[in-house]
Parts: C-alpha cells; structure tokens; sequence
C-alpha cells in the first residue's frame, strides 16, 4: 500500500549510505589534498580552486578531511555495530531458545543485559577512555559493548517468534540439537531483522563517535573525525560558519542514510516488523 | 500485582547491586594512586602514605568495597580524596540539577512527539504527514550537542534573547532559573522529540490497525473519536517503553549538554572527577548514573501493569 | 482540522513562554549591580588549599586578593612592598629585615603580626606538600623582633629570595586560620571567600576589614568554563564581564567591537614549550633534538594553531624578565637541516600532550611539520591535570609533550635531572646556582648564558610564548595588560 | 430493507470487490460464503463504511432510507452501532483490552444516546442476554480475563445493544472451539434481527440461514434460496465449495477445488474462476453475468466487460455467473 514511499526511503538511505562509503573508500586512494598537512599560508582558505569547500585554520583542505572523516566514521561504526552484533546475537538467540525448563537462563541473559543497558556508551567510553586513553579504539569498545542489548533484545524475540514456527518444531521434533537448529534455521530468519538492528544501530554509533569527540574522548588528533572536525570549527561559527556546516551535515546526512536505510530495510524485508522496536 | 511489583523491586535490588560491583572493580583498574594524585607530583611520600591510611586505600579492595556499598545504603558516598568533601551532599545537589534539566528536555519532547506523532499517523497517507515524518528523521539525525550550538547561537549570542549558559537556581531567581534552563530543554528535547515523534507515529498507526478500533467505529465512534477513547491509552504503552528508553539517553545526552551550556550537573561533576582522577568522584556519579537508568527501567514495568490490565495479577 | 487548531495553539503558547521569558530577563539582565563583576577562567581549583594542592587555578584566585604576602610582584616584574612597608637587607645578603604594616587584621578579625609571619614562613617547611617549597630550604630561621618586625635569616645569599616571598609560598596565615584551608581561606586580603558554587563559580566579597584602598567592585565572581565557546559566548550574551585568558584566539574577531568590548593583549610567564625527553631515544641524541628545532616552522604554528597571538621565543625565559636576550634565531626554520642532522632516518615517536587547547592546535602542526622531515608523531592528548601528571610528568613515558609552563622564572626546573625534560648538563646547573648566589649583574649574565645553553643543546623546543589575553565589556578598567605573576589581581578592577 | 447495487471496492488500482448486488428483507437471514480472500468480509465493511485506509467502496447501498456507501463519515456514524451492527471474526483482538467489558458495552448506547447509568445498567442485562453467566462480574473484567467465546458474546452483546435493524456477522465463530461454536449460533440466530452473516463454514450457513451467496474473486458468483443453491448448485465454484466440505465417503480422496485462491488482483480476466475450473472453456474469458436459470446461456452473448443487465437477482431467484453450469 504505502509500499512505494517505503521503497523511496530505502532508496534514499541506501544513496546516502552509499555516497558516505564511497567517499571513505576514494580517499584509501585519492584525496583532494593531504587531509592533516598544515600549510599557514592556506589558513583559511576560502573555498574554490583545488580546495572545492575551503580550507580549516591549519589549512587543510576541508573535503579531504570530509572524506577521511567519513573514514573514521564507517570505521567506528562497522567495529562498534560488528561487537554488538557478534556478543549480543548469540545472547539474544540463547535466551530466545532456552526452553521453558530453562527460564532461568533466559531470565539470566536478559537482567544480564539489562545491567549493561544500564552502562550508556557515552559513560563507557568516558570511563575506559580514563583507563587506557582516549582514542578511536576505547570508542568504538564502548559504543559496541553498550549497544550490545539492543542486538540481545531484537535477537531474542526474533527467535522467540522462529522457535514456534512449524519448521522449527518439526526440526526439534526430528531430534535436532538446539545448536544444529540455531545454525540452520533460527540465524538465517532472524538475519532481516538483525540487519535492521545493525543499520539503526549504526547511525547510532554515529553519534555517538560525534558527541565523543564533541568531548575529547573519541578519535586522536590530527586523523579526521567529523565530531571533531565540529568541535573545531566552534571557535570559527561566528566568522567561518562554513567550517562547522560541513562536518554537521556530513553527520547529519550520514545518520538519515541509516536510519532510512534500516527503516527501508525493515519495511522491505519484512512489513510486519515496521512496529518492533528499533 | 503485588507480586508482580516484589519480583521487578528484587531484580532492581540485585542489579543495582551487581552494578555496584561493576563500577567498583572498573575503578579499582584505574591507574593512579588516589593518594598520590590529590597530593600532586611534588608530595613527598611520607604524606602519601599518610593520606592513604586516612583515605582506607591501603586496605584489600574487598573491604574497601563493603565499606563504600554499605555507605551508598544511607547515602553516604565517602569524602573526596581531591576535595576532601563529602561527595553525597555533590551529587544530591547535581543531581537535582541534572533531574530538572532532563525531565524538563523530555517534557519539551513529549509536547512535540504526541502531537506531531499523533497527526503523522492519522495523516500518514498526507504529504503534510510524511512532512512531519521527514522532518522527524532530519531531527533524529542531528547531535543534540549541534543542536545545542546552533541555539546558543541563534537566540543567545544573535537574538541576545536568554543567556548561553550557566545555571540560576530556582531558590535565587525563579524566572532567570527558567531563562537558564529553557535553551537546554530545548536542545535535548527537540532532538529527542524527533526520535519521539516517530515512536508516537508508529504506535498511533498500529493501534489504528486494531480489531478494537474498527469496534469502536463499528459502535459508531468517528475515526478521531476512536482513536482518542481506545487508542492512546494503547498506544501509550509502546511509548512508555521508549520513552524509559529516552530517558536514559536523555541522561546521558545531558552529559553533553551540560558542557555546552555550562550547567553544573551530575555529567560535569562525572567529567571533573575522571580529568581530575577523583576516583571516589566518579566512582559514585557513574553509580547514581546506572542506578538511575536501572530504576527508570522499573518506573517503566510499573506503569506497563498500571496501564495495562492483562499484566496485574497476571504475572 | 479541529485538532491542528489546538496544536498550533499549543506552540503558540510555548514560544510565548519563551519570547515572555527572554523580554523579562534581559531586563534583569541589565540591572547586576554596578560594583560586581565576573570573571570567566578556565580551570575550576579542586580545593581551596594551595599549600598541599598543586596547579596555577587557587593562587590564581587567591594571592592577592584573598591571601597577602610581604611583598608582591608588580606589572612589570618588580618587587613591591605589600605587608611589609620595607625591608633591609644586610651587607652580606644573608639577612632580611622585614618592617611590617600596622592595623593590618585577617578576615576573621585576628590582628596581624609578626607572630605570624614565623608561623606562616615556619608552616611552609613544616606542613606544606609541595615539592616547590624547596624554593625555602634557603631560610636558616625566622624570627619576630617585635610585633611589627620580623626577621629572615638565609643560609646563603638567594636573589631568587625576595621573588619566592612574592609567590604564593611568601603567603600569610592566620594562626588561627588554618583549620580548613581546603574549603576556608583566611587572609588579609581585600576579599575575602563568599561563597563557592562547586563545579560553577567561587564569589569573593570585599572584606570590610581591609587596611588598605577598598577594592572598586564589591564582589568579584570567578565563573569557571571548561569550554573555550562557552566562556566567549557568556561574554557575547553578558553572562560574564571578563574572559580572563581567551582559550580560542581565533574568535577574537567576534569582540572586534570597540564600542563593546574591550581587548587586552600583553604577555604572560607562560613558555608554550615542546618537551623532548631527553632521557631515551631518539631524543637523549642532541641532534634529533636539533632536527626537531629546526623542523618547526614557528612562525607558521602560531599563526595557524594560535592565530598569531603570542611571541615568539627560542628560550625558557619570557621578554619581561631582566635577562632576556632574543633567541628565535638560534634554530630558523630549516627542514632540510634538520633532515641532514637525522641523517636520513625516520623516527616514531609518542607525543603525549595534555587535552588543553593549545597543546591539541599546537601539536597537530607540529606533527605536520615533524612528518616533512621523517619524523612520525603519534599524538595521545590525556587528561590534564591527572593523567597528563601521571603519564608524562611523574613517569616520563613520553617522547614529546607540549605543555605551558606557568611559572614564574622556571628555568630551574631544567636544572632537576629527574624533571620530566630528564636534562641532564651539570654545567647548566652551576650557571643558576651561581646566579642565585651572585650579584644582580652576576645573575644577569649567568641566566642570560643558562638561556643559551639551554637553546643551543636544545633541551626543549620552545613552540612561543603564551599571550596574555583578556577580553572584557567596554568599561572595565583595570586589567592586567601582562600576567606575569601567579595571581589574577582583582583589586584594581572596576567598571565604567 | 437492505439494497446493494452495483458495489464495487477498490484499493488504488486493484479492485478487490466488483460489482455485487444483492438485498436483504426484514428479519431475513442471509449467508455470504466463499473461500477467504473472495471479498466477503470487504463487502461487509463496506456497507459499514468501515473499509481500511486507501481502500474505497462505490456503487449502492441502500438500509431502509439511509445512503451506506459514498456518504461523509458523520452521518454514517449515527447508523453504525444502532441501525446496523457487525460482529467480526476476531473476539481476542476486537475488544480494547484495556478497558472493562461492561464499559465496552455501555459504551455503544451512551454514544446514541442512552444515559449514563440506564446504559450501564443494560450493558449488565444484555450480558445476560447473551447467555454470560454472572453478568455483573463479567461487566467488571477485562477482555483478557475472559475466554473467546465469552468475548464472542461480549461483542454480540454490544452488536444488538441498541436494537439494530440489521446484524453483519463476519466468520463470528471461525476462532472459537466447536461446541461454543454451536452455542453461539443458536444464539445469534435467537436474537439477530436481519442478518448478514459471512462465513466460509457451509454447515454454518446451513444451519442459519434462509438464502446465500457465494462469492469468488470479488463478485457474486451464485445467489439463490440455501436449499436450491446447495441442492443444485450451478457455479461450478459452488459445485467445488459443496464437494469440499462434504465428509467424503472411507477410501475415496477428500474433493478438494484444485489450486489455490489467488492474491488480490491476480484472478484471470473474464470468468473469475476459470483458472481452477476443469470446465472452462475458450469461452470463460469473457466474463459471465449473474443471471437465472432462464436465461439463455451461451458463446452467442455479448462479449466485453460484465454488465447488470438483467433483472436484479434477488428475491427468490436462483442466479448464477457461469458459461457452463453445472447440470
């Protein structure tokens, strides 16, 4: 019914999503110019000639730091959704196909979670950033571990949904481990959903690496990093507002490419979904 | 109900309790000497050990920890090894101050999210739904801290309308503690609204979808009338869960805002602590911070049974 | 339709709220009373005790305004007679005779006398925990001839004396004053503590007791911003009347405005230095030290991670010091030089700096700089103070840092082999004690060659030197156009 | 009483309802059959105005004096739970569960009218009415606390609390258990006033009703007298429905209508069931009108979209839409 404005947000998301990962994979070979080399002569820079959006006050070009940001930022993003997804999925399709004899497990793995939901990321990183130093890494960690339950969550009542379907119960009936029946039927029906979960969770880890830097626990100096490149550029709003405009819409674009991405997603793959949580 | 409510206050009891446990080992990792770093690097060791017998950190961690957890059962949160201030009387103070700024930044937010959820919803087939549902995304998509950045600009620093920061408390000045706190509401709320708006939007269109609204039409209510009698009651029950959720983003999200708006609250204290090493300091912050989101949650299951009948007495 | 009504009404209301809200308070605005000011700073003191709590932030607050020494240092870096009217100082150098002023009472209402000039100069060696309190190992004893005559015996002769006094360890206290230094300073002070909102603002209110000139502003509130934007922004909006040390010259261009604000731009004790550790590899080499110096296009850092505010130095010792001598052209800017003195080798080094403005803009050019020449700087910006004291001050685990060294007449850390620069030249450490123990014109020309050596075996590299800037609203007077002592005088502070 | 003419439904552009026409007299007990998605339930929230988003509903229909179909939402509202009532097929779903069943019911008089406290008072009687036990008790819980075939009764209870002219019952009994299946049948048929009563349970139809209709792929395929119509179906869907559902003699395969229904919009031009028909022709892409017996039947008629031409097949007619029926 609705189906093509859906179909729309899928194809805007997955444009803007896809322009952010072009730009992250053009600049592994090509940027405009050296993203961090100062040059004071450059300071500056109004944009036109070879720097198309100007340049900062140490004089680098703006775009190649766009681009490498958007580096940093896929980079954070791919890592911290990858450990929530690897930790929280077997979590969650544990405690989603303990048997009722074994409520206790299941109850377990979710007070469990919901202690580490108690633990947001922002809180993680600043305490692991007071540990072993602020940087990419502790960021990522941290934005990973704390988006841990969302996967847990939308893993297990995925596969709570899968385990009373007829498939799984004739597998079960035919004798099969649960394991065996993990493996083969539970994963690959709960995948959509999870691939939502991992497209919204990763414009939350966006963010997230945004409002870290925002505060001098994410990415390290000089390597561009989009929340720092606007933290940056505060001092310059009143004079070079420009400097702020990029990196603010870069993350702003990036974030709506993801969340219409997984909204798309989730209408595609499967309608009935569009309520879950996400 | 009753039941129901023991069970869910015991499973607080023992997470808040493994949170402490939590917190304290993470702590306990942290490089540096208490003693050494409220002394500085120019102390000379005699009176680090002194200041250690006096702190107790020369006792093993598992005393130390009893000590420091049965003390959180009456509200006392040691003395600060940096002040040498007793930390409770801080953090109640911050907290208070955090409390305002975060129910105040979900208000804004409930005032944007019901009714521009509610409308997207009822109009979603409209072009001026699918605005609201555009604009939403576009809101969710915006740091809260940028948020915050383009308000002070706009109507502190060009408009001259309401201060950039700081914080008035109510008790000095009623009307400038308004002042102070409105572009902080704002800027948490209108991002969280957005994100609201599209949980309101997307329960309101559920509920449409039920049995019992088409009854409730089928009874000779109108579409609005339907909804209002039977649908937002139902539909409130999703958002609760989010809105516990948002809650706990809200805090945290007010970590962010406080340093933009220089609002002296619970995560100014939390970043003061860890860059000033005051272990204890953060120590008890992080612990207000986990048990505010475990006691949310909470909140959140007790008016799931308020206003959902089928889980009284069910459970 | 009805309902869209309601909504719009709704919002109306709301924004009412607001445009009510913003009418009522930039009248209220407008009304602070004419004789209070604020003064934003940077970093909020941890405690109020700068007698066992290190960091410039309480001294900052405190000397001079709370706290009084004998003698203080004037804009010009002179010593001036403050509790002490005068003082004699004997042929052999070794004995000051302090004559103190009469009527001088503590906040608390206790007299002042020389009985506490023995307790406050006795407390440094006894109860102080400060590593600086060395400065005072040169005293043999203090005595109080009489109520109004104290003194101080030196072991040896000391020009560095007389300039400690003015420091904050030169502080007097109240005998009965000390029971809780941490939260209650009493001294004799034009004010005194008023209030301390934690994690806000410290209020001072003039002390009604003051034997001197009554200070113009009545109350001087020192907010405190961890946020450079914030601090210009509560300037803009009149959050604040003074930005004690902007920490983003770049927006200075936003209070260009004379008809509003009025900027003040001087120069501070503060060597921006980029500390190499001279203790381990690559830099125990004096030619990678070399390398460094003149791979750093100075001019260049400062115009891009400073916006050019601030003076360039090529030593630890700051313009306004007595033995100043230029010394930026020791290593001009020279990258093929310094390529030739790393002898094509490449290095990665650690360069851990702490998280403050200055040492993030300043580092990020000079990694740039160092990475024309072969030189890999991994920057790691930590926490400062904590971690920043921990990890590279107290450890040492650090190849570069860069760091603003604050401290008046500081060259003699350098002379501390177990200091963090881990520099090591005997010579250079009988140049000061030398100084100290010589002549005016001795120590002239021994730090003048101290300063030299010190360049020329490049213990450090000197990146420039800290301005001093201050922005406040147009009307206030009072402000120190150079911050070359340890406090932030407020007692000549006024507006309009 | 109840006249429909021409009803078609349609949602963008699929139409899911084409064209049917039939009537119900007072006190007359009507049966829509057929497999789901042949558009009964869609015909019948149709004459409610009930027809989801994006779904609409043309043609005629006509209750006593009053417009059904294309008239604005308030004046349909007034008819909707007082001249003519529906009970769906879903009773776990169809009440609001968080509000109290006594509540429920008051709920659909108070808004016609009724007091308070007298509506409050019938919703009590009315639970009784429909064979509650312990009215008062049940007004007092809520839907979960009750089981399907007390919620059934709860939304019949609400269905006939102000007396309606005509009753719609969408598969009513489809979700319950068999033996409160059968008592709720003989409750509805006790207490309906005119019934619309939708099912694809052709026992259930027999049990209740005096006259039925069959619909396949959005149109009214058969109509005709219960006895006449399953006796001698002609529609050769109707044929297949009736074998289907009769308990097939030990040994012989159980009949069943080969194929499946297909989705929305996917039924073949022409005759709707020529695809799943072992009697189709070359002929059956032309689409059959719905006539009597005594109409001529055969390739000889007009070729080109259906049209009503002949006289409306209500009344006592047995009518069908099919090129080769059977005997």
């Amino acid at each position: 019914m609705s189906g093509r404005r859906l179909n729309l947000g899928l194809v805007t998301g997955g444009a803007l999503v896809g322009v952010v990962v072009a730009a992250a994979l053009v600049s592994f070979v090509w940027t405009p110019h050296d993203p961090t080399l100062v040059d004071a002569a450059g300071k500056l820079r109004e944009p036109g000639g070879g720097y198309l959006l100007g340049a900062d006050k140490f004089g680098r070009d703006t775009l190649s730091q766009l681009m490498v940001g958007a580096r940093t930022t896929l980079y954070v993003g791919v890592v911290a959704v990858g450990i929530a997804a690897v930790v929280g999925t077997p979590l969650g399709v544990a405690a989603g196909m303990a048997p009722r004899s074994r409520g206790w497990l299941s109850e377990l793995i979710m007070r469990v979670n919901d202690l580490v939901f108690a633990f947001p990321a922002l809180l993680l990183a600043v305490m692991l950033g007071a540990v072993y130093g602020a940087g990419t890494l502790t960021a990522m960690i941290a934005i990973g571990v704390a988006t841990v339950p969302a996967f847990a969550r939308v893993a297990r009542a995925a596969t709570m949904q899968v385990m009373v379907t007829d498939y799984v119960l004739a597998a079960r009936a035919a004798g099969r481990r649960g394991p065996a029946i993990a493996v083969r039927h539970v994963l690959p029906n709960i995948g959509s959903v999870l691939i939502v979960q991992a497209s919204v969770s990763f414009a939350i880890a966006i963010l997230a690496e945004a409002a870290l830097s925002f505060l001098g626990f994410g990415t390290r100096p000089p390597t561009p990093s989009w929340g720092r490149m606007l933290q940056e550029s505060q001092e310059l709003l009143f004079s070079t507002p420009r400097l702020a405009l990029w990196p603010g819409l870069a993350i702003a674009l990036a974030v709506l490419g993801f969340n219409l991405l997984g909204d798309g997603l989730r209408d595609h793959l499967d309608p009935k979904l569009r309520s879950a949580r996400g | 109900m009753i039941v129901y409510l023991l069970k869910r206050l015991a499973v607080l009891l023992a997470s808040v309790a493994a949170a402490g446990v939590a917190v304290f080992a993470f702590m306990a990792v942290l490089p540096g000497d208490p003693a050494e770093i409220a002394l500085g690097v120019n102390a000379t060791p005699e009176a680090v050990a002194e200041l250690r017998a006096r702190f107790g950190t020369d006792r093993p961690p598992a005393a130390q920890f009893l000590d420091w957890f049965g003390g959180l059962a009456h509200g006392d949160f040691g003395t600060s090894y940096v002040t040498s201030s007793p930390i409770g009387p801080q953090i109640a103070e911050r907290l208070g101050v955090t409390t305002v700024l975060v129910l105040g930044g979900m208000v804004v937010a409930l005032i944007v999210a019901v009714p521009a959820g509610t409308f997207a919803a009822v109009h979603h087939r409209d072009p001026l739904g699918a605005a609201i549902s555009a604009v939403s995304q576009v809101g969710i998509a915006i740091p809260a801290f940028l948020a915050g950045i383009l308000l002070v600009f706009v109507f502190a620093v060009k408009a001259q309308a309401l201060p950039s920061g700081g914080y008035v408390p109510i008790a000095d000045d009623p009307a400038e503690w308004l002042r102070s706190l409105l572009l902080p509401w704002l800027s948490l709320g209108l991002v969280q609204g957005a994100v609201l708006t599209r949980y309101v939007r997307s329960a309101v269109l559920d509920v449409m979808r039920e049995d019992y609204l088409r009854t409730a039409r089928a009874k000779g209510r109108g579409r609005m009338g339907a909804l209002w009698r039977h649908g937002l009651r139902n539909a409130s029950i999703p958002v609760v869960t989010v809105l516990g959720l948002q809650l706990a983003t809200l805090l945290i999200g007010a970590v962010v805002v406080e340093r933009v708006f220089v609002i002296p609250g619970l995560g100014d204290l939390l970043l003061n602590g860890v860059a000033g090493r005051d272990l204890l300091l953060v120590q008890g912050v992080v612990m207000v911070l986990v048990a505010a989101v475990l006691l949310i949650n909470f909140v959140v299951d007790v008016c799931y049974a308020v206003l959902d009948p089928r889980l009284r007495g069910a459970r | 339709m009805r309902r869209i009504g309601i909504w719009i009404a709704l919002g109306g209301l709301l924004l009412g709220t607001a445009a009510c809200g913003g009418g009522s308070g930039g009248r209220s605005g407008g009304t602070a009373a004419k004789e209070s000011l604020s003064v934003g700073f940077v970093a909020e003191p941890a405690n109020l005790d700068f007698t066992s709590t290190e960091g410039a932030a309480i001294p900052q607050a405190l000397l001079v305004n709370v706290y009084e020494g004998l003698v203080k240092l004037d804009q010009d870096g002179r010593i001036q007679p403050l509790l002490a009217e005068k003082w004699d100082v004997s042929p052999d150098r070794k004995t000051y005779t302090f004559t103190l002023r009469k009527n001088v009472t503590f906040s608390s209402g206790a007299p002042f006398t020389a009985d506490d000039v023995v307790f406050s100069l006795g407390r440094v060696r006894t109860d102080w925990k400060l590593k600086i309190k060395s400065q005072f190992d040169v005293i043999d004893k203090v005595d109080k001839k009489d109520d109004t005559t104290a003194v101080v015996t030196l072991k040896r002769p000391s020009n560095g004396f007389l300039y400690a006094l003015a420091t904050r360890l030169g502080a007097m206290f109240s005998r009965t004053g000390v029971a809780d230094l941490a939260n209650k300073p009493v001294g004799t002070g034009p004010y005194q503590l008023g209030a301390w909102k934690r994690g806000d603002s410290i209020r001072l209110d003039a002390n009604p007791k003051y034997w001197g000139t009554k200070p113009a502003a009545g109350t001087v509130t020192l907010k405190y911003f961890k946020d450079a934007t914030a601090m210009n922004n509560a300037l803009l909006t009149g959050g604040i009347d003074v930005i004690s040390s902007v920490q983003a010259p770049e927006s200075l261009q936003q209070f260009a405005d004379p008809n509003r604000f009025t900027t003040v731009e001087g120069t501070t004790n503060g060597e921006v230095v980029l500390s190499l550790n001279n203790g381990r590899p690559p830099f125990d080499d004096k030619k990678a030290r070399q390398a460094v110096r003149y791979a750093i296009d100075h001019k260049a850092l400062l115009d891009t991670a400073w916006a050019g505010r601030g003076k360039l130095i090529g030593s630890m010792v700051p313009p306004t010091d007595p033995w100043y001598e230029d010394r930026t052209g020791d290593y001009p800017y020279d990258p093929a030089k310094a390529k030739e003195l790393l002898g094509g080798k490449t290095y990665t080094v650690k360069m851990r700096i702490p998280n403050l403005p200055y040492a993030v803009a300043s580092a990020q050019v000079v990694k740039s700089q160092l990475a024309q020449v072969g030189i890999t700087a991994d920057i790691e910006p930590l926490e400062f103070p904590a971690r920043w004291l921990d990890v590279v001050f107290k450890q040492g685990d650090y190849d570069m840092s860069i760091i603003n060294h604050v401290e008046p007449r500081d060259m003699g850390i350098f002379a501390d082999k177990s200091y963090y620069f881990r520099y090591d030249n005997p010579a250079f450490g009988k140049l000061l004690a030398s100084a100290d123990e010589g002549s005016e014109q001795q120590q002239t020309d021994d730090l003048k060659q101290a300063a030299k050596l010190l360049s020329d075996d490049a213990a450090a590299d000197w990146l420039f030197l800290f301005p001093n800037l201050i922005v406040a609203k147009k009307g206030v007077t009072g402000l120190p156009q150079n911050a070359i002592a340890e406090s932030f005088d407020f007692t000549g502070l006024a507006k309009q | 009483m109840l006249t429909v003419e021409g009803l078609s439904v349609r949602a963008e552009d699929l139409e899911l309802v084409r064209e049917v026409s039939f009537g119900i007299g007072p006190g007359e007990r009507v049966g829509l059959i057929g497999e789901s998605g042949s558009g009964k339930s869609l015909t019948a929230l149709a004459l409610m105005g009930l027809l989801p988003d994006g779904v609409t509903a043309s043609g005629t229909a006509r209750l006593g004096d009053r417009d059904l179909v294309g008239v604005p939402e308030r004046r349909l509202k007034d008819l909707r739970g007082r001249t003519v009532s529906m009970v769906f097929q879903e009773p776990m779903t169809a009440l609001n569960p968080l509000m109290r069943v006594g509540a429920q019911v008051a709920e659909v008089m108070t808004l016609h009218g009724v007091a308070k406290g007298r509506a409050r008072e019938r919703a009590a009687e009315l639970l009784g009415r429909v064979r509650l036990p312990d009215p008062e008790r049940i007004a007092r819980s809520y839907p979960h606390q009750l089981s399907g075939g007390q919620r059934q009764r709860v939304m019949l209870a609400i269905a006939l609390a102000n007396e309606p002219d005509l009753l719609i019952c969408d598969e009513p009994t489809t979700a319950l258990d068999v033996t409160v299946q059968k008592q709720m049948l003989e409750l509805i048929a006790e207490v309906a006033p005119a019934l619309l009563f939708i099912t694809h349970d052709l026992a259930v139809v027999a049990s209740l009703c005096e006259r039925v209709l069959v619909m396949y792929g959005g149109r009214v395929v058969e109509s005709g007298p219960l006895r006449e119509v399953f006796k001698h179906p002609r529609h050769r869907y109707t044929e297949g429905l009736l074998a289907a559902s009769r308990l097939p003699p030990r040994g012989t395969r159980l009949a069943t209508i080969p194929g499946a229904v297909p989705a929305a919009g996917r039924f073949p031009g022409g005759c709707v069931f020529r695809d799943r028909c072992a009697h189709a022709t070359e002929t059956c892409e032309t689409a059959p009108d719905l006539t009597g017996p005594e109409e001529p039947t055969g390739p000889e008629e007009p070729t080109g979209p259906a049209e009503l031409t002949g006289p409306e097949p209500r009344g006592d007619g047995h009518a069908f839409a099919c090129w080769h029926p059977r005997g």
